[in-house]
């Protein structure tokens, strides 16, 4: 099966731990202030520290490491690519070059060292929005966007969308195995000219589909209003602490990512 | 006391296919009625009629002696909740508590109230203990029941369901018969519902109408419309498996009977006298 | 020299790998951007953003049901998204996935197309890890904004000179391709400005690279394949089309 | 002869679900067997796996004395053919021929082959005068007809299908399944098909195999199969109606019986006796 290798990551936010009971709100403010953190941090021990923090935190709520490694390839290899073109761009020390068909391409030592910073930091950032995606459901995300004042039809948009992807990946796939049984993809050009046929056939389902949904929504008394109820929970003791607690750690790590060391 | 009254309607879809042409039925309050009929004979337009999702182009429909065309569209709905066929057209919402207080909350109630209605809901289909769960993550039996409850949610007085049973394996099939069975004897709620289960109909069902190429064959008790058995056998239908095999008996092996058994039930009290009636005949005769 | 030729072929393999993979996702990884990037272009979008969320409510006013529509058709764009496409380049045969902007820009127009770009990019960011929070600003204008816009100019262009619907969704699907590549690697080049690089060299070979490996063949291919989608829906399900106001009546449907 | 073996496989969803868990089954050249079990058991993946869609993470599947893994893809899509549960999954061409043809046109057949193998295929499932239709103007019995008929034109030694009647009228029902006993009687295709219908087992199929959670309870001829009660239940399944009539005789009612009948025929044959049986006794015993 060539379709969804990939796995969303709330599949483990349906389970019942000690980060998926923590309010949603101060997950969001927790993440978006480390994030915010990690890139203005001068040296690569912050975001060093918040990947190794983010994995004893994972692994602390029973996270497979394979899935944690496997979602963070694409991002790794992202940050390789940036390595090599601060290392071919920036700064003038080389560090080491080569001749390729005449040319002389040249690694240079500032471009890697400061492509190694942002390598580090990539990690650091993204190893933190894992851990939050695999604590907190789609719906909880909504929850805490609709705190933050994000626009409605974005939240709904966005409940809405994501409920159907599954759904749709799962009539695709089997389109997609009909095709196949049939012979369908068997060739280059006939494979391209099936998921011609299959992205059709998507479009004129899902188009249908909202049709039908339309109508189990009207009759739910839907007349275009909001389509999301989101309840806010007030604040609780536990909350408040964490976010005390958080404004300690900022700033400990303000001073601390001021540090130069490197 | 009728609920629906369905006055000859007639429905062309835009294509040009008529697929209802003079329906008439009356729906009583307090039952649990069928609709039976073959594929492509019009049910699901039918059902659509009931809570005005489709207007007819001739004849009307009264809910209480009244209308629909005289009814703002959201007080039928508050009447009127109508279940489709496949759940996934019908939960929305990421999470269940958030699909059940969709209607609700279009019906602008207060925060309490919602909550309310929602767990009473839920707790009515059994359904309580799933109240955070995100909706992909439940079965195909677990997703009809929040579809029901989602209408249940708005209070509904009559509830049409379409094809409730299909797709379902046969415990499944028992347990959402058994929850609609509840819901009409102990909350009064009219059911109406299309099927093409004819299996059921006599197991739960007041009233069965049967529906061919747009139009109503006939309607009545689950016995005397499955005693006429031309009319069955035209509209595409079967007698329930127990009624084919007592038909068998009665027509080709003369076993004299009065109205044919339908259930499990039935043939086994008719059997069982039979066979226990011949077996202490005997006994009399011999002893005798 | 040995030890520099090996060292060479070691970098040179590593690169291919990380652009083999990077270019799988292509939507610039959290963390990259330095905060005034991030700043800037989160300013860019977000009137793009907002114009479309606009749209979004209008629509939705006169027509209730607008709302599950792009809901579901930004739902099957995503999915869309997900297509394991084969494509045969440099690295061989390997399977790439398309944008879907292209696709989207074409049924729901310009400005709700960056909306569900932006969505489509949010979830991505949460849960597949691919892409970034900090960096959503970014993405989303690469993939939404200029996807989008050029996606959509070059249908209604190509639908202005009579081109037939196969090569109206062909250009549709490759011009938005081509400039969310060159939108990343704009962005990307941006990143060695300011310490004494060459943006324009920097950006040339940002997208050379993308263009060598996969992703210059999935362009074209991507292309082909939007021009065949419609073209299935013209032939199975016009009304859609109609609906959605992609085509007029009297659109031809092919001619290759 | 047998015609495929699965041994010991396992397979695990993305996500992590295990669908199956160690399925052993040998499926023999020219029966028809059924897959029986509740939802979410993991009939449709087992079906996947029959021609390679999926791959098993352990255990392997023999087809023709040969591990599936060294056949080409293609190879094994002319000798399996797989037909999915909802027809509109699998009709990709506007109008019928151009769908049938899809697959011979795809095996690279001469001009001639592919529109005489198209014209057996749909006159085998008797849709030879639909031949020129838009897929969109089919009724539903008739796209899974079409559906049948595209995987027939690649002339397969194996069809599986999954749950084929779910969602057809009873005639249409009947009319599938008449559709396939004859393939399988006539054309000795062997036939695996998953299915909720559990009346219908003993009245089409020579096994069944019943399936619960991702492993396979029993396998056996249908009177095997049903008369172990507890298991059936057990698997969320439930007995025909006419066994569930005949087991009440039997146990409540005291009627002496071997093996529990479980269709109509057998059922009528057995009552018939008794009733008969014990008249004949009666006027016996009153004339002596
Ligand atoms: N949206 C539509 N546009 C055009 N024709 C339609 C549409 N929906 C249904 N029809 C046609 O109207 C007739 C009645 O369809 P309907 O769906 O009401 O049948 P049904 O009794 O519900 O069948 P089933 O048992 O298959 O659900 C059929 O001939 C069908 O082809
Ligand atoms: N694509 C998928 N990803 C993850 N889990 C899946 C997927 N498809 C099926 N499953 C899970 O695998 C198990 C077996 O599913 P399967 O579809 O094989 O059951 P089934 O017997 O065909 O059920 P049904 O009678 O409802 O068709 C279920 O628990 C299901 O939730
Ligand atoms: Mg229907
Ligand atoms: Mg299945």
């Amino acid at each position: 099966m060539g379709f969804l290798h990939h796995t969303f990551s709330d599949v483990y936010a349906r389970q019942n731990n000690w980060l998926t009971r923590i309010d949603v709100r101060v997950k969001l403010l927790y993440v978006i202030s480390l994030l915010v953190m990690n890139l203005l941090a001068k040296n690569i021990l912050i975001s060093i520290l918040f990947l190794s923090a983010s994995f004893i935190l994972l692994f602390s709520v029973k996270i497979p490491l394979k899935a944690t490694l496997r979602s963070m390839l694409i991002p790794l290899s992202f940050a390789i690519l940036i390595l090599f073109v601060k290392g071919l761009h920036e700064g003038e020390k080389e560090w080491m070059s080569f001749a390729v068909a005449g040319h002389t391409v040249s690694l240079k030592e500032e471009g890697l060292r400061s492509g190694l910073h942002t390598c580090a930091k990539a990690l650091g950032g993204i190893s933190l929005v894992i851990v939050f995606s695999c604590t907190t459901t789609i719906s909880r995300v909504c929850t805490g966007l609709k705190w933050f004042r994000v626009p409605n039809t974005i939240i709904e948009l966005l409940a809405f969308v994501y409920r159907y992807i599954f759904l749709l990946l799962d009539e695709v796939s089997t389109m997609w195995i009909a095709q196949k049984s049939r012979l369908g993809h068997s060739s280059w050009k006939k494979a391209i000219k099936s998921l011609g046929t299959l992205g059709g056939m998507l479009t004129i389902r899902a188009f249908e589909r909202s049709e039908r949904t339309y109508e189990a929504m009207r009759a739910r008394g839907y007349e275009g209003g909001g389509i999301l109820t989101i309840n806010l929970s007030p604040w609780k003791k536990r909350e408040y602490v964490f976010v005390i607690g958080m404004v300690l750690i900022l700033s400990l790590f303000i001073y601390a990512g001021n540090v130069q060391i490197w | 006391m009728v609920a629906l009254q369905i006055r000859n309607i007639r429905y062309r879809y835009h294509d040009g296919t008529y697929a209802l042409c003079g329906v008439c039925l009356d729906i009583q309050k307090g039952e649990f009625l069928a609709v039976l009929g073959p594929n492509g004979s019009g049910k699901t337009t039918l059902l659509k009629h009931l809570n005005g999702l489709l207007k007819p182009m001739e004849g009307e429909i009264l809910l209480e002696q009244k209308s629909l065309a005289q009814y703002s569209s959201r007080e039928i709905f508050q009447k009127v909740g109508i279940v489709f066929q496949d759940p996934n057209d019908q939960l929305f919402a990421p999470s269940v508590w958030e699909d059940v207080a969709f209607g609700p909350m279009n019906l602008g109630l207060s925060k309490n109230e919602i909550t309310h209605r929602v767990e009473e809901a839920l707790s009515l289909v059994g359904m309580l203990q799933h109240t955070n769960k995100a909706v992909d993550a439940l079965s195909f039996g677990q997703k009809k029941r929040v579809c029901i409850a989602g209408v249940l949610a708005m209070k509904p007085e009559v509830l049409v369901l379409d094809e409730p049973t299909c797709g379902l394996d046969p415990a499944g099939v028992t347990s959402i018969m058994t929850l609609l069975k509840e819901l009409n004897d102990k909350y009064g709620i009219t059911i109406v519902m299309a099927t093409n289960a004819v299996d059921l109909a006599p197991i739960y069902m007041d009233r069965l109408a049967i529906m061919y190429q747009g139009s109503i064959l006939t309607v009545g008790a689950p016995v005397d419309v499955f005693s006429n058995t031309d009319e069955i056998k035209h509209a595409c239908l079967e007698l329930p498996q127990i009624a084919q095999l007592m038909q068998v008996l009665r027509d080709e092996d003369n076993l004299p009977m009065g109205n044919l058994p339908l259930t499990v039930g039935e043939a086994r009290k008719f059997l069982a006298h039979r066979l226990n009636g011949i077996r202490l005949m005997i006994r009399d005769q011999v002893s005798a | 020299m040995s030890r520099s030729v090996a060292l060479f072929t070691g970098v040179f393999l590593l690169v291919f790998f990380a652009f083999g993979k990077a270019a799988y996702a292509m939507h610039i990884t959290e963390g990259i951007l330095p905060p005034r990037w991030v700043f800037t272009w989160f300013a860019v979008v977000i009137p793009f953003v907002g114009i479309g969320i606009y749209h979004v409510k209008r629509k939705k006013k006169a027509v209730p049901g607008y709302l599950p529509l792009v809901g579901m058709l930004g739902a099957a764009v995503f999915v869309f998204s997900c297509f394991p496409i084969p494509v045969i380049s440099l690295n061989g045969m390997a399977t790439s996935h398309p944008c879907g902007t292209g696709m989207s820009a074409v049924l729901l127009g310009p400005f709700v197309s960056v909306v569900v770009a932006a969505i489509a990019l949010l979830i991505q960011a949460l849960f597949l890890a691919h892409g970034g929070l900090t960096t959503l600003g970014g993405n989303i204008f690469s993939m939404g904004v200029l996807g989008s816009f050029s996606g959509y100019f070059a249908f209604k262009i190509a639908q202005r000179c009579k081109l037939s619907l196969f090569w109206c969704g062909f250009l549709a699907g490759t011009i938005s391709d081509l400039f969310t590549y060159l939108g990343t690697s704009i962005e990307l080049g941006l990143l060695v400005i300011n310490k004494g690089g060459s943006f324009l060299k920097a950006v040339a070979e940002i997208f050379g690279m993308f263009m060598m490996t996969s992703q210059g063949v999935l362009c074209i291919v991507e292309g082909v394949i939007v021009g065949f989608i419609l073209l299935f829906i013209y032939r199975r399900k016009p009304s859609i089309l109609l609906d959605l106001g992609v085509i007029k009546d009297a659109a031809k449907p092919v001619q290759m």
